[in-house]
């Protein structure tokens, strides 16, 4: 099999808050059809590597490739346009309108219809029923109407990943879609996320937590601990390797004191 | 158990149109380390933010030391005794480490003899006294947010996932110091990911998720009973053992 | 080995990126050297910048209180104009009042009924702070877009108030003599009030940082900027510091409002309002919240707005938009933006 | 037909529905119902102000930006038109030309301070547009060679738009058909024409893409849409659109100067009509204005009455003056803000 250019590449990607480095020379390749997974303890900087893929950060060096072109320094909507997707880990949307709208207005967006200044918004039939069928996916059709602020929790988390889908991006990143999800729900989210990588035109980047659900849906695992990429390969294997365990579960040998940073105040990153 | 410091009955919390804490029941006995285990989004800093009064449960009460204090303002909970330690440590970076202490000395000044204590505790609070604390490293932050918790005697310190983000050699000295806070008949409520350190400090242990506790026992129970650490585990911790 | 491979990694600030942050330091002295090439004649230059100097420190004292309010409560106040005038209302009636120490001959007698109509605005307009934190503002922390059309709406009442208390009309008022008339230094004549604005103003300025620097209550202030949450869970009442903070910079905003009145010699309900021009100008240039941009922001609109009024009178107010531009171009958050933790 | 004309956008109450038919009416009949040149006056002053609290709540409630400038557009819409109307003389040539100039100029502006400020925190656009809309008052009154300075512009009109002009010989219900009627006709046609296209726009992608940005900045970004330029166009749109109110101003009043445009007072007449009308509904503006410039012209009489009756009293009478009639609206703008943040539709269509 002839060996495919990647489709999303980090290469020497760094970020620094002040004197803080939160994402320090992570170079990663991810090729079309895979499913990553990204993990690592609290605090390590995957939501901050998210955020600097996306482009809600700037690379304070560094690079992002999608499809050979360097996006390192373009906006988030314009890496949105190139085919970034992005679900949010703490609920993101639009609390004031209603589900369906929430999915038409990115509908509407992938269909470059935003600057239409003179048409009637309820006269594009296609875009309404585009939403509506992301939202049958999703098992969200019933709550169409209601606005999103009186949806539970489980049913945003839901409604933030079909947001991500009706984008059909090329690369889907993911960012703990399960969390706080009840038992029974999470499933359609992981069924999901297997048709989509089933497509095998798709490369989706995933943070998660759970074990099990790592286990049954990643490729291929990466580590990232203070900002640092410190493993990568198969899941099993990455998971048995020392460094891993010595990030988790910090029972590593001794070293020697930290040294205190001389550079101004730290800004938290929030995704 | 014996006497019982903090009690949350049927706490529900929301923040702006969502529903995160969904009928929390949590029990604090006075003296030694509780820990509360759950992963990511599980509620567990909102649990310590609505008992600190920095959101407002819309139901279920709140006792602490005898009185109800679900409803009364921040400050109001700090005086009654609660030191908070925040997951962003919520130190004042502009400041210097000696004014942090000084703010945190509610009543005025600092007892010399508490702040040697501390000093010994964290020998950086000593070693960066008059520096701008933004310029500390994040496991001296750290060592400061606790720093400013005990400087005054309290009955309850909460402490919210101080190894998160730390070296493993900073993760033991914290893990050290709490221990010797410990040994002062201070209530520590600690909320944890990392189960090595929730193991070698906690007394009881209570495992969250989606908003309600799920398991309370002690930790004695929880470390020896491998099926119960399979079954929660994989709620509370990144990575089974 | 492997275990330092992995530990946070801290670096420390590069030299430019410290040079980046002085900069701004440069500006005041830089535009006093551009002034000096334009205007050519040294005696001008120096009483203009002079001029400069007061109108900007004046300038500074009704907006360090408007910044440091924003700062702490993140309250952005449409409505401080209205202190400015009420200031100015109240000094000049003390002073019409004291019009005896006013207009005697002895220096220290006009200068006591100055400090009194200061004194005494500086308390009415704290009082009205008061009154107005409690509520206009209260009821709408958190939410700017319903901040700037309530305090929009405290500022209309306000000037109306002017209005039915002291009559539609202009006040005119002399300066006390030992406040009039210039001087000389070599071929310049310098105004003696701007020698006296630009002292008031300095002392306020170094005053106003040692309680920053070195007091409990501004070490509350500067932590209740970064975290006001943090404030609160070590004990004490943020929303005390709050009203106190408003109240000082309304006392400030009066204080200014006597100082520009005098200045003028006359007051109209509205000189608050059309003042806040230059100091939302100078707000904006300094980054919201910060102390010492809105210093150096109120130097630079100060020196500007006299160097262009000699050189070409017409634009001299464009000119300090066009200066507002020039640094949000190359800082689009202002000189010294205030970071909060959250 | 009538929903098409409203974009679909229903007014969603039949108190409401009744109250707009009614000021339709008013408005399309004002000369026949309410003749005189005050109520006429009244009428045309309505119309453009529909327009102009129209526009201002395109950025005020659909992209929840404030904004200190919108006087300075219509004031640029107005100075177009007469300095066009006063250099090349009374003629619809001159009338096309400077509403065309002015609106252009308008959008410029708008386009360059969008740009410029609605990177940043939304507070600065409110702090940049008071700057920048006062400095541009007091540099039109020190251009007096151009714009008349604090005097203003006084100008003819096209003849077939005074009063002199007849259309026909006698009378219709009491009424002469002249110029001046034609004139009003001009202002109301116009006027209905924006107020729809507003509600058009508000009611397109594009308006609806507006409220998700005033809704969640950060993820309409996420999903595609660039944020700064949805605030600009809005702001140039509304920028447009109030030059052109300005145009229809200079031209029903035959005179442009700083306080009929440029004031700072008109600007919270506006903010005041769209927060009392409710924000982010466009019929808002109707209601707003409407109630506004009756008050404003009728109110002020009463307030007036009241004064000479409490002439015995203290105070009451300066309070009740004329002249303090912004203290009563600053105050019920205030307990507004307060009580009815979604304003007079907001409260209608509550009631079902």
């Amino acid at each position: 099999m002839a060996i495919e250019a990647p489709v999303l590449t980090t290469q020497d990607l760094t970020i620094r808050f002040g004197g803080h480095v939160a994402v320090d020379q992570v170079s990663c390749a991810f090729e079309r059809g895979t499913l990553t997974a990204i993990v690592g303890p609290n605090g390590a900087g995957k939501t901050t590597y998210f955020n600097l893929i996306s482009g809600q950060l700037r690379a304070y060096s560094g690079t992002v490739t999608l499809n050979g072109e360097d996006i390192t320094r373009l906006g988030v909507p314009e890496r949105c346009d190139r085919g970034i997707g992005r679900a949010f880990q703490l609920t993101n949307l639009f609390p004031t309108l209603s589900v369906r709208e929430n999915v038409r207005l990115v509908v509407q967006a992938q269909a470059r219809r935003g600057f239409d200044l003179f048409s009637r918004a309820d006269s594009h039939i296609e875009l309404i029923e585009r939403a509506e069928h992301v939202l049958a996916e999703v098992h969200l059709l019933d709550q169409a109407d209601q606005p999103v602020s009186a949806l539970p929790h489980g049913d945003q988390r839901k409604l933030e990943v079909a947001m991500m889908i009706a984008l059909a991006p090329q690369v889907l990143m993911f960012d703990e879609p399960t969390a706080g999800m009840s038992v029974d729900e999470v499933p359609v989210i992981l069924d999901l996320i297997r048709e989509l990588k089933n497509d095998r035109d798709r490369t989706i980047l995933l943070v998660e937590h759970k074990m099990d659900v790592i286990r049954s849906l990643a490729d291929r695992i990466i580590v990232l601990h203070n900002g640092q990429l410190v493993a990568d390969g198969d899941p099993a294997e990455v998971m048995k390797s020392p460094i891993v365990q010595e990030a988790y579960l910090g029972n590593a040998p001794e070293d020697g004191q930290e040294a205190p940073a001389k550079s101004a105040s730290e800004e938290v990153a929030r995704g | 158990m014996a006497d019982i410091l903090l009690r949350l009955a049927g706490v529900h919390t929301h923040i702006g149109p969502y529903h995160i804490l969904q009928g929390v029941d949590l029990e604090v006995p006075r003296g030694g380390v509780s820990v509360l285990l759950g992963r990511n989004g599980a509620g567990k800093s909102t649990t310590l933010r609505s008992i600190m009064g920095l959101w407002t449960p819309s139901e279920g009460e709140i006792h602490f030391d005898g009185a109800r204090i679900d409803g009364q303002s921040t400050p109001a909970i700090s005086r009654a005794g609660i030191a908070y330690v925040p997951e962003n440590m919520g130190i004042f970076s502009d400041l210097t480490v000696g004014e942090n202490m000084t703010l945190a000395a509610a009543s005025g000044k600092m007892d010399p003899q508490r702040l040697s204590w501390i000093k010994e505790l964290f020998p950086p609070i000593a070693t960066f006294w008059d520096r701008p604390a933004g310029t500390l490293s994040g496991g001296q932050k750290q060592m400061l947010s606790v720093s400013r918790a005990i400087i005054e005697p309290r009955k309850l310190i909460l402490i919210d996932e101080p190894s998160k983000g730390l070296a493993p050699a900073i993760i033991r000295a914290m893990t050290d110091a709490l221990r010797q806070l410990k040994e002062t008949e201070t209530t520590i409520l600690l909320v944890e990911q990392n189960f090595q350190m929730a193991k070698s400090l906690g007394d009881t242990v209570a495992v969250m998720d989606d908003g309600r506790i799920v398991h309370a026992g002690t930790m004695a129970e929880l470390a020896a009973d491998s099926d119960l650490q399979e079954r929660l585990m994989g709620l509370s911790l990144e990575v089974h053992q | 080995m492997s275990s330092t491979a992995i530990r946070p990694k801290l670096v420390a600030a590069s030299p430019a990126e410290r040079l980046k942050s002085a900069a701004p330091l440069l500006l005041a002295p830089v535009l006093a050297g551009l002034g000096f090439a334009a205007i050519g004649d040294g005696a001008t230059w120096l009483t203009l910048t002079v001029a400069g100097l007061a109108m900007g420190l004046m300038i500074f004292i009704m907006a360090s209180g408007l910044t440091v309010v924003f700062g702490l409560m993140d309250v952005i106040n449409f409505g401080h104009g209205a202190f400015v005038s009420v200031g100015a209302f109240v000094g000049f009636t003390v002073l019409a009042w004291l019009a005896g120490w006013t207009q005697s001959p002895v220096v220290m007698l006009n200068l006591l009924a100055v400090f009194l109509a200061i004194l005494a605005s500086m308390a009415v307009t704290g009082g009205i702070g008061l009154m107005f934190e409690r509520v206009i503002v209260a009821p709408v922390y958190g939410h700017h877009l319903k901040q700037i059309l309530v305090t929009m709406g405290g500022l209309i009442v306000a000037q109306q108030l002017i209005h039915v208390i002291w009559g539609p009309d202009a006040i005119h008022l002399s300066r006390p003599p030992s406040l009039q008339g210039a001087v000389i230094f070599g071929e310049a004549a310098i105004e003696k009030y701007r020698l006296f604005a630009v002292a008031v103003g300095l002392v306020l300025f170094v005053g106003m940082r040692h309680v920053l620097r070195s007091t409990r209550i501004g070490l509350l202030v500067r932590a209740g900027v970064e975290n006001g949450e943090m404030v609160e869970a070590l004990g004490y009442r943020i929303r005390r510091l709050f009203l106190l903070v408003f109240m000082a910079g309304s006392a400030l905003a009066g204080l200014g409002g006597v100082m520009w009145g005098l200045y003028q010699e006359t007051i109209t309900a509205h000189m608050g309002s059309e003042i806040m021009v230059l100091v939302f100008v100078v707000v904006i240039i300094g980054g919201l919240g910060s102390i010492e941009g809105c210093f150096i922001g109120a130097l630079l609109v100060g020196l500007l707005s006299n160097y262009m009024a000699f050189l070409a009178p017409k634009v001299a107010l464009v000119s300090t938009i066009a200066l507002m531009v020039g640094v949000l171009m190359w800082r689009p958050q202002g000189l010294y933006p205030v970071v909060k933790a959250k | 037909m009538i929903n098409r004309l409203l974009s679909g956008d229903r007014p969603r109450s039949r108190l409401l529905a009744g109250v707009l038919a009614l000021i339709l009416i008013g408005l399309a009949f004002a000369p026949f119902l309410f003749p005189g040149t005050k109520s006429l006056d009244t009428a045309a002053r309505i119309c453009i102000f529909i327009v102009l609290a129209a526009s201002y709540d395109l950025l005020l409630g659909y992209t929840g930006v404030v904004s200190f400038a919108h006087t300075m557009f219509f004031g640029i819409g107005a100075y177009g038109t007469a300095l066009a109307l006063s250099s090349l003389g009374p003629s619809f040539t001159a009338i096309v030309l400077g509403t065309a100039g002015g609106t252009a100029i308008a959008a410029a502006l708008a386009l360059a301070i969008g740009l410029f400020s609605l990177r940043v925190k939304a507070i600065f656009f409110a702090m940049v547009t008071l700057a920048v809309a006062s400095a541009f008052a007091v540099l039109v009154s020190q251009l007096s060679g151009l714009t008349g300075g604090e005097d203003g512009l006084t100008y003819k009109i096209p003849r077939a738009l005074g009063p002199a002009f007849k259309l026909m010989d006698g009378k219709i219900f009491g009424v002469r058909i002249n110029g001046r009627l034609l004139c009003y006709y001009l202002v109301f046609f116009s006027a209905l024409v924006l107020f729809l296209g507003l509600l058009r726009v508000v009611n397109s992608p594009f308006g609806r893409t507006l409220k998700a940005v005033r809704d969640n900045a950060f993820r309409a970004e996420a999903i595609g849409y660039r944020v700064v330029w949805y605030r600009t166009t809005a702001t140039v749109l509304s920028a447009a659109v109030a030059a052109l109110a300005g145009a229809l101003l200079a031209i029903w009043i035959r005179y442009t100067g700083p306080a009929t445009t440029l004031s700072m007072e008109i600007m919270i007449d506006i903010l005041l009509m769209v927060v009392i009308g409710g924000m982010g509904t466009m019929y808002g503006a109707v209601i707003g204005a409407t109630l506004f410039i009756l008050a404003q012209t009728y109110l002020q009489t009463l307030m007036a009455s009241a004064e000479h009756a409490t002439e015995a009293l203290p105070l009451i009478p300066l309070l009740v003056a004329p002249e303090r009639w912004l203290l009563w609206l600053g105050m019920l703008f205030i307990l507004s803000v307060y009580f009815f943040p979604d304003g007079v539709v907001g409260r209608l269509r509550s009631r079902r």
